[in-house]
């Protein structure tokens, strides 16, 4: 048996937009999964207002989210395009979709209506708040979640205002956990026979990440106290100022030995052997005193110098590196690849940032354009001979 | 079901977290001594102990509890025996034994072996995440709560779970890499994307948008709100009916794109000044209402008593044998599938039963004990 | 009262138990994933647990749990701070410090230096006990319920006493050191003297005596009693009144000590005969009506119901927060001064309490928890 | 200043006889205490039958138990004799008695009196079952509280008969509690300014020693099992027969390495290897058959070769050792010392197997004729004139 992705062969019909779903789908892409996209001209994709926009409509981000799907145009508001997806559904495995609650049933794709057609399908909702619930149709944005869902109250600290990361986070969290229950619902289907409907809620997967501090709201009747860069295990611990324009390096002094080695690396060993600073209760104590003598010194050093210091001296350090830093360093992680894109030649491309040691990841393809997989879909999942494709081109479904 | 053995910190935890939330017989191996994550506050009751940890807690919810010493060989032993009878192993630390050994004493087993960072703040730092959060004048700032292990722990979740999907269709084992290191960085797709396409370098802005302009937490008279508003056509003359902004409303040239991009900081300050006479639930249910996408800014206080979290089932009401009755955190699969967890178990609270799965007898549980092999 | 703290193994636990009865403050320093003492069945309730151990519950009752990683550096330093507000340290275990630091720490410190046996059997074989315990005929037999530990103990809390009131009289700390081995040879002092003296080679003969002829344990209806019937003048004619045996009574010249002893093994298998017919109740309660030094045979669970420990308060009953209302015993110290011991404390019960008193905040508290020292 | 013993200068009036009252007042002369005991012609002591006997009456136990103390001999049944005991107790610290119930207080001696004389007095009752409840008035001996006291039956293994330990036991144990309870009391004195009565059970001095077990059973309902040589912890681990007549090595296998080790010593390194003795749950199930194996080995050779074989690989081994063997070891352990004994020259006593780095222990002193030092006392302790001795002599009270 020759190894194959472990989706292979799934059959995903993708009505997602914006990045949450997309996102989702194309982790489902990279297991191998053939994710076909349901696109109109008639609803373009908007996933964020990028600085580059291909001819063809495509910006940056769809490039790189929706890589290694299929696009099969259908206006799903012209009857027939709704015959045609409703086969689709019929034929496959999973629909994942993350329009507002009640949009697919007026489309006449709900789930009751699918599960009938095809009771083994897995049904996936991945709507802000869920299809249910008070909030059920609220909008919601990356900003809310992070500020709905408690990102913003806990990170920082005390008495600062709420902070965000500048950031999508809370669609890659969504779709993370969508990836995840999709394929736990795959394997169960092998066991049950049934399909499924997971009518997942975006906030609830960024409530998740913070639950243990909701948990301790809930017994202790107050929000526990936001640390900022502090630990609650090591101390000094922070994110200190270097030479140069907001430049930084982050240090973490995690026992009294490392403290001992900072100090000797800041020149300043006495500092070391002080009682008042000598276990990690009274470094915690003394916190705000440690931090103004380590910034005194990062601040004379450039943070590359501060790292290299600090880290032949074996103690947990490390620079802000900026996104350029990343993308640019010669050492660049798993994370990233390059990716063929005919657009624009190559592009880079976030990967499945794990390995399974014997089922491969699918080859990276590039985009579609829309509806450039059409036909071709058509007669894989469905069968349907070009006359018939013809007559639906004619009558305007496929657009 | 799949048998699934945690061994691991706090990522390792949040994929078997997911895997219990998802049905799975999960059994952590606990230290006899009480591991980090249960020795990690904050503490339910405000009392440090190793029951009382709110990540264990949470984390450990769902799951089977066998305290091991996997340093004795009969501590090894049990481990191997436990080994025969699992799926799956989900690891970031040292174990009692090497991997190929894994291979031999289970050929089908799924090994899931996770590298988990020690220091969190540099590994934020490092990932790139660290310049896209705080102030842009002040310290930057790592997310709060741990988070980025949690994060990691999903993809931990997904490998494992594609994983065991192959094992259940083809009865092939195998073994999953996932790095912290490689995970944190595929979060800054959204930034990486707008500098690998056009250079553009995205900074930290507080808890302003980058990409919308009219996005980010403003302060209102009982605390935050969120409005995202996103420029579709008409949208600005809309929001403008709301906020009634004479100020605003005097330049009709910002409904376009890149005029409110040019002046987002000047609208904000703007719709500050306006919002802060209002609730947050004025301001959120009004926006909702002309749909735009606005939300309060909670506290994991606030959230306790969120409607939609209670609606939804995601935060049920436990009889905890230690706190009582308490509304308690099902997890987002937990909820989607309309699971109850069981509260997080004492240390060692199924060694008992888990022994007896595996052949020990009474005795032997007994003897184990004695000996500190459990 | 003196602080104690309590460092060590079965002999040592009895000893601070000891002083712990007697109304000192004892901390024991208990291992966090705990210690062999924790370990030990039988099991309360038959579960085997940390918190169930008779022999953890029985020798800590009365003590405070201060749970502490000596090995850490932020353990150690704690054990030292505790060391500066402490009158003794009695210890078997390794210390996590030199000796001559102890004393540089705390120069009036009383130190008791235990050395316990690992190999309980062995130890006993070595004392020469061994060859005075067991049926004369079959293997013979260690004390039952690790006793010779806790005999050992008794001299560990004399001499920790004795240091004590030298330094409470003169405030001279000292070093009192303790072999297992050497205090289980004086409990061969009988039959040392015996041998010493005339060359009297004692063996061991099952349950019955030595040196008195007729005295030992004998089957009766209901189990065994014991008759110890020490030969004064006029006592044999006595017992003749009461056992009316016509063999015996045959021979009068049994009166005399020489011939008891020549004759014993005839003398108790005829009482043996004349006993089977009575309950331990009515043989024992008639020969104390008639001055003879009876008693019953008890199991530990006869035991939890004699009547005598209940009035005189040995076993007092106890509202125990894991196991409910039980008759506890209090021990030989406890009960001759009234006094009512706590429960056994559960694993660092009193960190919090012990920790404040060394000065440490909450805030440290929880790091101290955080970072695995206690 | 000069060490001195623990408990220099403390007076003890010792009214004990037989063993575990002797023992006691013996431990507290070894820390020093001038220890007196009130003897008479009219009572002898009568600690057990011994071969041997001095022509003063003292028996070889005598001779041991009573060292490093002083004798008055006083009639306490004689009017003048009472007086004169009421004024040593006057004079006393403490004065330890183990007689039946009432006894003291029959002769007009007893707690309450002695107290109203001298409040700071430490007055400890040693009897078998306490001064109080309904055994108080049972006579015990050794025998009868290794019975009651549980030691027998919980000695062997299950099914056996009651064990015994065919030695003194229970009045160690007793005496050692006892003296416990007296250095405590003398200290707290120095706090509290008061004496006390310890009304001493050595019937409960014993049961502490089982007291885990009885705790269990109250908590159980039923006694543990009796283990006789086994381990709950170890396995294998017995008494194993060797060649010769009655002779024995006690063996413990505390681990899997030394299982091994074990198997090799025997010639049957296979053993060792097999799956069903690797661990010590499977050894316990098989330990019947184990002890065979070992046993099948261990009686082909005498015990002494059992044991250095084993010790040299590195297990647990100590042969049985009679008290001959213990008694005439060369490297005889601090246990017993020669004391100077004008009777028999000198003898062997045992110590107090203890020391303190401070405070030195007393010397040994033979043991005191009967009224050896009533002169001497009287004087000592309440300063009585010669004239007044000779009266009192006359009078018949100091027999």
């Amino acid at each position: 048996m020759n190894p194959t992705p472990p989706l292979n062969g799934i059959k995903v019909l993708d009505f997602t937009h914006v990045l949450a779903g997309p996102f989702c789908t194309r982790l489902l892409a990279d297991f191998g999964a053939d994710v076909v996209r349901v696109e109109s001209t008639r609803h373009p994709d908007y996933p964020w207002p990028s600085s580059y926009i291909h001819a063809d409509g495509r910006h940056a981000s769809y490039l790189n989210t929706n890589r290694s799907k299929r696009s099969v145009a259908i206006d799903l508001k012209h009857e027939a395009g709704r015959a045609i997806a409703l086969r689709l559904a019929t034929a496959a495995d999973l629909v994942v979709e993350n329009f507002s609650a009640g949009v697919m049933s007026r489309l006449g794709l709900g789930y009751e209506t699918l599960k009938a057609l095809n009771p083994r399908l897995i049904y996936v909702g991945m709507s802000g708040y869920g299809n249910t619930g008070p909030r059920r149709d609220w909008t919601s944005m990356n900003m809310n979640l992070q500020g709905y869902g408690g990102l913003m109250l806990t990170t920082g600290a005390e008495k600062d205002p709420p902070i965000a990361i500048s950031n999508s986070w809370n669609d890659y969290i969504g779709g993370l956990h969508a990836c995840f229950g999709i394929i736990e619902a795959l394997a169960q289907r092998e066991t049950t026979g049934s399909g499924a409907h997971l009518d997942l809620s975006q906030f609830e997967c960024s409530v998740s990440l913070i639950a243990p501090l909701v948990l301790s709201s809930a017994v202790n009747k107050s929000s526990p106290k936001r640390l900022g860069n502090r630990s609650a295990r090591y101390a000094p611990q922070g994110v200190y100022r270097c030479d140069g324009r907001d430049e930084w390096c982050a240090i973490s002094i995690q026992n009294d030995e490392q403290w001992r080695a900072l100090t000797a690396a800041m020149g300043n060993p006495e500092l070391g052997s002080e009682a008042r600073f000598a276990n990690v209760c009274e470094r915690m104590r003394h916190h705000d005193e440690i931090d103004r003598r380590i910034e005194a010194w990062t601040s004379q050093l450039p943070n590359t110098e501060v790292e290299k210091r600090l880290r032949s001296a074996g103690i947990p350090a490390e620079r802000m590196r900026r996104i350029q830093d990343i993308v640019d360093a010669p050492d660049r992680s798993k994370a990233f690849a390059r990716a063929e894109e005919p657009r624009v030649g190559s592009m880079l491309t976030t990967t499945l940032p794990l390995s399974l040691s014997f089922s491969p990841s699918a080859p990276f393809r590039p985009a579609p354009k829309l509806g450039e997989h059409t036909q071709e879909v058509l007669k894989d999942w469905l069968g349907i001979p070009d006359s018939e494709l013809v007559e639906l081109n004619e009558r305007g479904a496929l657009v | 079901m799949a048998r699934i053995i945690d061994f691991g910190s706090l990522a390792v935890a949040y994929a078997t977290r997911l895997l219990a939330e998802s049905g799975h017989d999960v059994i952590r191996i606990d230290l006899s001594g009480g591991d980090a994550l249960r020795r990690m506050g904050p503490f339910l009751g405000d009392n440090p102990h190793l029951e009382h940890g709110a990540y264990h807690q949470f984390l450990n919810a769902g799951k089977r509890s066998l305290s091991l010493n996997v340093e004795s060989p009969a501590g090894r032993r049990i481990f191997t025996e436990l080994l025969q009878k699992s799926d799956a192993l989900v690891a970031s630390r040292p174990l009692p034994l090497a991997e190929e050994e894994l291979r031999n004493i289970r050929p089908q087993l799924v090994f899931t072996k996770v590298e988990e960072e020690e220091a969190e703040l540099c590994a934020y730092a490092r990932s790139g995440l660290l310049s896209l959060t705080g102030q842009p004048d002040g310290q930057p700032t790592v997310l709060g709560s741990h988070m980025i292990y949690l994060a990691t722990g999903i993809y931990v979740a997904v490998g494992t779970s594609a994983a065991l999907y192959v094992l259940n269709q083809t009865g092939q084992g195998q073994t999953v890499c996932v790095s912290m290191k490689d995970c944190l960085e595929t979060f800054i797709e959204q930034a990486m994307v707008e500098y690998a396409f056009s250079g553009t370098k995205t900074e930290r802005r507080g808890s302003r948008g980058t990409i919308t302009a009219i996005s980010g937490a403003l302060p209102c008279k009982d605390g935050h709100w969120v409005i995202s508003q996103i420029n579709r056509p008409g949208r600005w003359e809309k929001f403008m009916d709301w906020v009634q902004d004479p100020e605003l409303m005097a330049d009709p040239s910002l409904a376009l794109d890149e005029n409110q991009n040019k002046k987002k900081d000047f609208i904000m300050d703007r719709i500050f000044v306006w919002a802060r006479k209002f609730t947050k639930t004025d301001l959120v249910e009004e926006a909702q209402r002309r749909h735009f996408p606005a939300s309060p800014v909670s506290s994991p206080l606030d959230l306790v008593e969120d409607p939609q979290l209670i609606a939804r089932g995601f935060l049920k009401e436990m009889n905890h044998p230690k706190f009582g009755r308490i509304l308690f955190p099902q997890g987002a699969i937990a909820s989607v599938r309309g699971n109850s967890l069981s509260p997080a178990p004492t240390l060692g609270q199924h060694n008992r039963e888990i022994l007896a799965e595996l052949g020990y007898s009474e005795p032997d549980h007994r003897t184990l004990t004695e000996i500190g092999a459990i």
